[in-house]
């Protein structure tokens, strides 16, 4: 019973981490995909870990259905949500900062490489 | 026979999510559930993209492996994210993504996008392009262990 | 802490021009309020707040913004008196307070009334189990009905002024690069 | 020590709070925004631990949809710049 409560309370701090991680990145990084990386590092791994550690407290009721639930509503909406933003930003034509682009691999090996071209590095 | 699961399925779910067992309202989430099922048919929701029951028993060994995924890749956003001298790589690349159905190459983006540091930033047919933290997230999606995997769990395996 | 978030967001709104940017600042600004609310229990008005605040309001504005332009014009002149007489109103608030009774004092008026009589007889007179929404619903149910019919015309004013849909024009619209704050 | 994870999720609520304030971008406001929504539900749901009301879990799942719906549609709108757009043109 024990090991449990201290299993729970390392997964409640794990999340409580990778959430201050998380917020601490979105102020650090430099543009906004990058910073998108950073904001689903709490969406995943924070929530993910926190809601671990309650289900644990929570035991075997009602109660940790609905923390499923509500986790797996993260994680279906978390990367449409991504997604968009980033389709959207770059739509608008905002222009990522790249240490380098390897949006041009593809063309080299023609317009319709085979599926087996694929993990070339250019 | 899909329409009887799916609705035993929402029964369920409303149950769970209720948690009293009273006549009155068991027969209410009863009646709801069937009107849901009434309309969901009308508009044709139910179908092999919106309920993929053939996928479940393969999504039971995808999901470990994503979870998986996700704390490996989470990790590694959380290192670069603090290390003191802040020397991230940002990479744009795009990757072919070999599903055959609509339904699984939108499986194979969200993936991208849910591990955190790559983020699938356009569809177009079946190359995706994908936007990665660092220069090794990139490298390993072109790769295609990734691609190969989701190939598989569409195909139910 | 969570209140002075809200007091630094509320500032944020008020001194940004790109509309876009007060939409989402708004958005914000329900979330951490609904938050507070929240905090000192009152969970149905949270949720009532991050429901229309966050949900309806974020998409209505969004519904109004399509008819007008997305950058909000300076103000052309100090407004002096305006700014006084909102502190001074505010000032006489918060000297009001001071005569208020202390919060969930028992002896108050507010406490002997009807509040023992509800407590009581609600449950045997309505059979309804939830202390408010016996009173909002029976109780009261006439004023309630009167609230709603004014909630309802409103939103179907809003339909009707949204309804009439101007084409936008080319170049009506600025892309939505964000000035800043400022 | 859910009070430690209360305080841990206000910390970062500030911080996100910060970017939506600087963010040089109106996407960056977005991401944030959004940001500020799943801590909203986390913050929630560990409060009804702390507080012995474990049932806040169903307003946080409220949360979570709203907070979908709002997000998407300022993005939409930002896109299209309308929310009525059909998606069936783009295809076309």
């Amino acid at each position: 019973m024990i090991l449990l409560d201290a299993a729970s309370w390392l997964l409640i701090l794990a999340g409580c981490f990778f959430i201050l991680v998380g917020a601490f990145g979105l102020l650090r990084l430099p543009d906004v995909f990058t910073r998108a990386h950073s904001a689903s590092l709490i969406d995943t791994l924070g929530a993910g870990f926190l809601f671990a550690g309650l289900m644990i407290q929570a035991g075997f009721t009602q109660v940790t259905l609905k923390l499923l639930f509500v986790l797996l509503l993260l994680f279906f909406t978390g990367p449409v949500i991504t997604h968009a933003l980033a389709q959207a930003a770059l739509q608008i034509g905002l222009k990522p900062k790249l240490a380098e682009d390897r949006r041009g691999r593809l063309d080299e090996a023609g317009t319709a490489p085979a599926p087996d071209g694929q993990g070339r590095p250019s | 026979m899909r329409v009887i699961s799916f609705g035993v399925i929402l029964y369920l779910f409303w149950l769970a999510l209720s948690g009293y067992f009273k006549p009155f309202l068991l027969i209410g989430g009863l009646l709801s559930t069937l009107f849901v099922l009434y309309t969901a048919r009308r508009m044709k929701l139910i179908d092999a993209e919106s309920y993929p029951a053939h996928l479940f028993p393969a999504a039971s060994t995808y999901w470990p492996w994503l979870l998986w995924e996700i704390i490996k890749a989470g990790w590694a956003v959380t290192k670069a994210v603090l290390r003191p001298k802040l020397d991230i790589t940002p990479t744009m690349t795009r990757v072919i993504a070999t599903q055959t159905t609509p339904a699984g190459i939108a499986t194979y983006g969200n993936s991208i996008t849910l591990t955190p540091g790559t983020i699938t930033t356009g569809v177009d047919g079946n190359i995706l392009t994908v936007h990665a933290l660092e220069r090794g997230g990139a490298v390993d999606l072109e790769e295609g262990g990734m691609d190969a995997r989701v190939s598989r769990f569409e195909k139910g395996g | 802490m969570l209140l002075t978030l809200l007091v630094v967001v509320t500032i944020a709104i008020v001194r940004m021009r790109n509309l876009f940017g007060v939409i989402v600042l708004a958005g914000v600004y329900s979330f951490l309020m609904a938050s507070v609310l929240i905090v000192y229990d009152a969970v149905d008005v949270a949720m009532t707040e991050a429901a229309v605040g966050a949900g309806v309001s974020t998409v209505l504005l969004l519904a109004a913004l399509h008819l007008t332009k997305t950058m909000e014009y300076p103000q052309p002149r100090p407004a002096a008196i305006p700014l006084l007489v909102a502190v001074g109103v505010g000032a006489a608030l918060v000297w009001a307070t001071y005569d208020l009774p202390a919060f969930g004092l028992a002896e108050t008026p507010i406490n002997q009334h009807v509040v023992p009589y509800y407590l009581q007889n609600s449950l045997k007179e309505t059979m309804v189990g939830n202390l408010v929404a016996a009173i909002l619903a029976d109780y009261r149910g006439f004023d309630t009905l009167g609230e709603t019919t004014v909630v309802f015309t409103a939103g179907i004013g809003v339909l009707l002024l949204l309804k009439g849909r101007i084409p936008t024009r080319a170049g009506s619209r600025t892309p939505p690069r964000d000035g800043g704050t400022a | 020590m859910f009070a430690a994870a209360v305080l841990a999720v206000i910390a970062a609520l500030v911080l996100v709070v910060v970017r939506v304030l600087k963010g040089p971008t109106l996407f960056d406001r977005v991401l944030a925004g959004n940001t500020v929504g799943t801590l909203a539900i986390i913050l929630l749901t560990v409060l009804g631990f702390l507080n012995g009301r474990p049932e806040w879990i169903d307003i946080a799942l409220t949360y979570g949809v709203l907070n979908l719906i709002g997000t998407l549609a300022i993005l939409k709108f930002v896109r299209h710049g309308d929310l009525a757009h059909d998606a069936g043109e783009d295809r076309a």
